[in-house]
């Protein structure tokens, strides 16, 4: 069980969010995809409970998932397996959805006439056309307004200043769309995988053993082995399509080892990582999950190597690897504090070639020679701070 | 939920979240880019011209430069501004300061120190003067910085002459005259440039001054220069460690040994193994602390060790120290300060890098968590909160820790607090935004000035599970 | 252009540790509405000395808006320090003599209006202080020495009732500029292309490519019309207007990109068009081209779907 | 990614830009199965190693233009007017960025000093 509150936004829940909000608590009752699920009590369960032992069955789900090297991610495509993956601690992402794969139902709410039920991506593009129209009509009544208002100063003299306000220029208040028509039907045929990241799908694999991964090649399992290096190899070399895979040179400042271990450090200290593209940084950190909080926090990657040497040599060009800009800082800073986000940056050491060998990269034991730790950034006001 | 927030014409939300204070929101009135200044404001009522007020700017001049109307309010506008710009530095004979700047040793000499800004700006420093019978004498006197005495001139509340190699005494019409007067103007040309004085640290240090913050420097320039009695750098853990936590911190370790006999070494191709049997096991707490194996924390050494590169020394070091207004603060013996600030020129200094960040970390004093804010109680005359200054609080607040299950039954035969307040338990996103140790460094691109605060991070002791 | 213009006297701008600053408030009008440059004021405002948010002279300039009068012969650089010269005795006392004057006729003026003036000064009667330039005087004794803070246009805490003149009490001045000193000579040290002012060693930007392109996109953004100010904030090297600021909103935060191969990642894009549509701005991208020496713009804003 | 509906239209173009297929194929599917595009082609652009999408929006007339990059390439301003070119200079282009987690984001490109709507 949680020990963090989630920072939710207090103020009166209405019976409705509530009542979402429990079904949600049933519905992501997991943290992981793995359950443990308890037999009922007996007399024996209580006494080896005392004793520090338990009956408890771990529920470990098998999903499958096939690795695309050109989108760098592993697909699932069963809608069990991905429901699964989604529900159970928000792993991977609709490749045509926002979050959970809708595609499919959005597909069939647009053949029903009217759409009853709008799912969150209908909600937003219903919004967006409003909110255009709104704009639309307001630029109109602010011309006439100033138009108005030159024209008395051209013929009187008289200086008004025109309003950008009043009863006669709409407010978002007050406003109110035309009602639209309705789509015409369409024909569905489910196009949808949940998409998982390499760092996710390796995350599920390596530390929880519930997802098996395919080769598209050869439609045969990889080993976790021939994963390990796959991934790496998706950030080094061009995706082949036709040709078996050579092996690649491995080296320290490998995307894939870079963005695994912010994602393992996080999820490990249970939060839930998503991707931050939409805030222009590399994650999101939520408390529960996308469906119960906003994210708390914005993570941008700054790769850091031990010896610059290194960086210098390296074919491959890390984003942030070198101290930004100060006005990028204040860019990011901005568009996080904007949504209420605090902006971490979250410095991955590279270890140095003269000072680990090149070898440990052949399997994740590569991983003690890195290190993760964050920095928080937040403005500073001192107009605020003065007592 | 961050649905609405993806999309770049989202609106953000209007509920500030708990615990989150709109502190942390950067639309503070000073700090806006954009915002309309209206000069006008400055001018006496009567004599003030119908400008639209803030926010009311307009979207673009009319083809051609602007329309009629246009032209006349900005005309006007302008105009304000101006006006308010000619005002002239002008104080009482009574209550202005008199100084000589001497350019050898970039300090003013204050011979006449007059009003409140003189509690905190100046030190004294014993000096040779040659008395009556030509003997030398050490005599102490009241010597200002550079940006001291510039501030004091700009302001317009002292005049300073220069030293001059011209001997005035006993020249008719000089009585008062100590040296040629200097211009605000002069003043910027001479005294920037002294002392480690640039354009941006004196920009910098006129903002906190003109707020009413105090502000002296970090690094004395000169031995006689008072400073603060050195931070305590021990961690503040180290004072509080509970009983509870030793005992938790011993048996959890003798566990893992004990696991180590059955489990063999760590295997770097299956991290997580789970006790089929253990009960500790089988939750997801025991899960995620089981993948706690990456190197995480700013307790991991930073590698290298410290590279100090005197023919490159890094732009990040600590300049100013600041003191809120209402810190009782003595010029002579400073206490420690409530914030230290760094400056950079935006335009010439990219972002530190992680080893300046560690290293000016290093240097600085370990913070309380931040505690929630207290609601006043009704009628109660509002509480100020505890500085956040270590000097008040280190040792007294206890180091945060998640409630452990062994420590939330421990908990049960302790007795309460006797303390008649209710202990105010510190929220833990607070407390990993705030850092555990933060440096400001202020920003200044081309006189506009952003402060940003640097949290030490400590999410690996604030685990979600 | 240079040709009509260099009719005109060219602006003297105060360079000091490679700043240039601007001094004289006809100066400053001069640069706003002839030259559509709008500097950066640096000093505190005399008499609202409690706020950052209206400040004064001296301006400091851009270094691009510097280069910018330099090459279009409206302004020539000065080396300020050096146009100090120490005054000679004679000067001195001629300076003496007419501050004493100039204190007299304060002072005279001063009792005539103290009759008049109220025991304790209202805020209303603060803010009419302005309108009467007596009153405006008598206020700034209290003013200057306040350290309270308040809200920006409160009357200064603090402050001590206007003391009951038992002995005279004038108005001393501290003069802004300097240019009303007769040993104040910068005929000697100006220089008029920013290359001889590099060859002095009293400036140096442009010193580099991006610095060279920050001077080409301000020019060319300049030459279209528009105004520019510091963009840190709005996280562009710009904000650029398409009046005066004073008036109308920036229509967009500007990032100068020093040569076509210059690295830009998708983020920036992302950032860029993000902060720009909540900021109701568009973002602009200056790609500087050195050899051409040629600036050639996108704008980015959201596409409105996806 | 073969065994894609998607695949057959842009199998001239994948193999030919490894670097690049997952962000078209991306950006590909978008526009088809949730913008909603008509009209919807592929055109090779050699000059910056990809190629670009165009198409109708949804109730309009116009051809639009999208050119798919991917979150981890690092792109130039000349990478941008050179798009413009290939694509014979229409008013504005929209650069799609995509990320692993299959994310994509829009923005408008145009060329000159293109001031906000109101």
């Amino acid at each position: 069980m949680s020990l963090i509150k989630p920072s939710g936004r207090k103020g009166p829940v209405s019976g409705k969010a509530a009542g979402r909000r429990n079904n949600n608590n049933q519905i992501y009752a997991h943290a992981l995809p793995i359950v443990f699920s308890h037999p009922p009590p007996t007399r024996v369960r209580s006494l080896l409970g005392l004793l520090g032992f338990s009956l408890t069955k771990v529920e470990v789900p098998q999903c499958q998932g096939i690795f695309d090297e050109a989108t760098r991610s592993v697909w699932v495509s069963s809608r069990n397996d991905s429901t699964l993956l989604w529900r159970r601690g928000f792993f991977g992402k609709g490749d045509l959805s926002r979050s959970e794969p809708s595609w499919l139902e959005r597909q069939i709410n647009a053949r029903q006439a009217g759409g009853k039920r709008l799912t969150s991506e209908e909600m937003t593009s219903k919004r967006r056309a409003e909110r255009k129209q709104f704009k639309i009509d307001r630029a109109r009544a602010i011309a006439a307004v100033a138009a108005e208002a030159e024209a008395a100063f051209a013929n009187e003299g008289r200086v008004i200043v025109p309003a950008l306000s009043g009863p006669s220029i709409p407010s978002a208040a007050t406003w109110k769309p035309a009602p639209r028509p309705t789509e015409p039907p369409d024909t569905p045929e489910d196009l949808e995988h949940l998409q998982l990241t390499l760092p996710e799908a390796f995350f599920l694999m390596w530390n929880l053993n519930c997802l098996t991964v395919e080769d598209p090649l050869t439609n045969e399992l990889m080993s976790i082995q021939q994963i390990w290096i796959a991934f790496q190899a998706a950030h080094l070399s061009p995706p082949l399509f036709v040709s078996p895979r050579s092996t690649p040179e491995l080296q320290f400042d490998n995307p894939f080892l870079i963005n695994y271990i912010v994602y393992h450090h996080y999820r490990s200290l249970g939060w839930v990582v998503r991707g931050g593209i939409k805030f222009c940084v590399d994650y999101m950190l939520y408390k529960r999950g996308p469906v119960f909080n906003h994210a708390e926090f914005s993570v941008v990657v700054c790769p850091v190597y031990e010896d610059p040497a290194d960086q210098e040599a390296s074919s491959i060009d890390l984003h942030h690897s070198s101290p930004f800009a100060w006005s990028w800082l204040s860019t990011i800073n901005r568009v996080n504090t904007q949504v209420f986000k605090t902006l971490i940056l979250a410095y991955v050491t590279i270890p140095a070639r003269s000072r680990v060998s090149l070898d440990v990269l052949d399997s994740p034991a590569c991983l003690q020679y890195y290190s993760v730790r964050e920095v928080t950034v937040r403005r500073f006001i001192p107009a605020r701070m003065r007592d | 939920m961050d649905d609405d927030l993806e999309r770049p014409d989202a609106k953000p939300p209007t509920v500030t979240p708990e615990g989150d204070s709109l502190e942390d929101e950067d639309q503070g009135s000073d700090d806006e880019g954009d915002v309309v200044l209206d000069w006008a404001k400055l001018l006496p009522s009567t004599a003030r011209p119908v400008i639209p007020r803030r926010g009311e700017k307009e979207f673009e001049p009319h083809p051609g430069g602007g329309s009629g109307l246009q032209v006349h309010v900005l005309e006007r506008a302008r105009n304000a501004m101006f006006d308010a710009l000619k005002a002239t530095r002008t104080i009482s004979s009574k209550a202005v300061s008199y100084a000589i700047w001497h350019p050898d040793i970039a300090r003013a000499h204050a011979t006449v120190a007059r009003g409140v800004m003189f509690t905190s700006i100046g030190h004294s420093v014993p000096r040779p003067v040659v008395t009556a019978d030509g003997a030398q004498k050490l005599h102490k006197r009241l010597e200002l910085l550079p940006e001291e005495a510039l501030y004091l001139i700009e302001r317009g509340s002292m005049l300073c002459w220069k030293e001059t190699t011209l001997c005035l005494a006993g020249v008719d019409g000089l009585e008062e005259v100590s040296g040629s007067p200097m211009s605000a103007q002069q003043a910027f040309s001479d005294m920037i440039g002294t002392e480690d004085l640039t354009l941006e640290r004196y920009q910098v240090y006129a903002y906190l001054k003109r707020l009413g913050y105090v502000v002296t420097r970090t690094a004395a320039p000169n031995s006689l220069y008072p400073t603060p009695p050195p931070f305590d750098l021990s961690p503040l853990n180290h004072k509080s460690a509970s009983v509870f936590s030793r005992i938790r911190h011993t048996f959890s370790t003798c566990i893992s040994k004990v696991l180590r006999i059955f489990t063999g070494r760590f295997d770097w191709w299956k991290p997580f193994r789970h006790s089929r049997w253990l009960l500790r096991d089988k939750n997801y707490g025991a899960v995620f602390r089981a993948l706690r194996f990456i190197p995480a924390g700013h307790k991991v050494p930073l590698l290298p060790t410290k590279v100090e590169s005197p023919s490159n020394p890094s732009p990040y070091h600590i300049f100013y120290n600041v003191y809120k207004p209402v810190t009782p603060f003595r010029k002579s013996e400073p206490c420690l300060p409530d914030y230290q600030i760094v400056v950079v020129n935006a335009r010439t200094t990219p972002m530190p890098t992680l080893r300046e960040l560690t290293d000016l970390f290093d240097i600085s004093p370990e913070l309380p968590p931040p505690l929630p804010r207290q609601r006043p109680l009704p009628g109660a005359p509002p509480s100020r909160p505890l500085s956040r200054s270590p000097k008040v609080s280190a040792g007294t607040t206890h180091a945060p820790e998640p409630l452990s299950l062994a420590r939330r039954i421990l908990l049960w035969f302790r007795p309460p607090p006797t303390s008649t307040t209710p202990a105010r338990r510190p929220h833990p996103f607070m407390v990993i935004k705030a850092g555990k140790k933060t440096v400001i460094i202020a920003v200044v691109d081309a006189g506009s000035i952003s402060f940003f605060r640097f949290g030490q991070g400590a999410f690996e002791e604030w685990a979600i599970f | 252009m240079a040709s009509t213009e260099a009719s005109v006297p060219r602006l003297h701008l105060r360079v000091a540790n490679k700043k240039a600053y601007v001094w004289d408030v006809e100066d400053i009008a001069t640069i706003r509405t002839k030259h559509r440059l709008c500097g950066v004021f640096t000093g505190t405002l005399p008499h609202m000395s409690q706020q950052n948010l209206f400040l004064g002279v001296p301006m400091v300039l851009l270094p691009e808006e510097v280069v910018l009068l330099v090459e279009n012969e409206l302004a020539v650089l000065v080396d300020d320090p050096n146009a100090h010269i120490q005054p000679s005795v004679p000067e001195l006392q001629r300076w003496n003599a007419k501050e004493k004057e100039l204190a007299q006729l304060r002072l005279a003026q001063l009792n005539a209006a103290i009759a008049s003036l109220p025991a304790v000064l209202s805020e209303e009667a603060m803010q009419k202080r302005k309108e009467r330039e007596l009153k405006r005087q008598a206020a700034a004794a209290k003013a200057a020495e306040a350290a309270a803070e308040g809200s920006i246009f409160a009357p200064p805490e603090n402050a001590p009732p206007p003391p009951p003149p038992p002995e005279p009490q004038y108005t001393v001045v501290i003069p802004a500029s300097s240019i009303s000193f007769e040993w104040y000579n910068d005929s000697a040290c100006h220089y008029t292309t920013i290359q001889s002012a590099k060859e002095a060693g009293i400036w140096e930007y442009p010193s580099n490519l991006h610095e060279r392109a920050k001077c080409g996109v301000f020019r060319g953004l300049w030459e279209q019309g528009m105004y520019m100010g510091g963009g840190i904030k709005f996280g562009g090297d710009y904000l650029v207007y398409p009046g005066d600021p004073l008036r109308y909103h920036a229509h967009f935060s500007a990032t100068v990109l020093e040569s076509p191969t210059f690295s830009l990642t998708p983020m920036e894009i992302v950032a860029h068009g993000r902060l720009g549509t909540v900021t109701k701005k568009s973002h602009l991208l200056c790609g500087w081209d050195d050899e051409k020496k040629e600036v050639s713009y996108l704008s980015i804003e959201w596409a409105g779907f996806g | 990614m073969q065994a894609h509906p998607s695949y057959p239209a842009l199998a001239h173009v994948l193999p030919k830009y490894p670097r690049a297929a997952g962000s078209l194929f991306q950006a590909y599917n978008d526009i088809v199965l949730v913008q909603e595009w008509t009209d919807v082609k592929v055109l090779d652009l050699e000059g910056i190693s990809r190629a670009a999408i165009t198409g109708k929006k949804p109730k309009t007339d116009a051809t639009s233009y999208v050119v798919p990059c991917s979150l981890a390439e690092t792109l130039s301003f000349g990478w941008l007017t050179t798009a413009f070119t290939l694509l014979s200079d229409p008013p504005e282009i929209f650069l799609a960025i995509t990320s692993d987690d299959a994310s994509i984001v829009y923005y408008k490109l145009s060329r000159g000093i293109v001031k906000p709507q109101v």
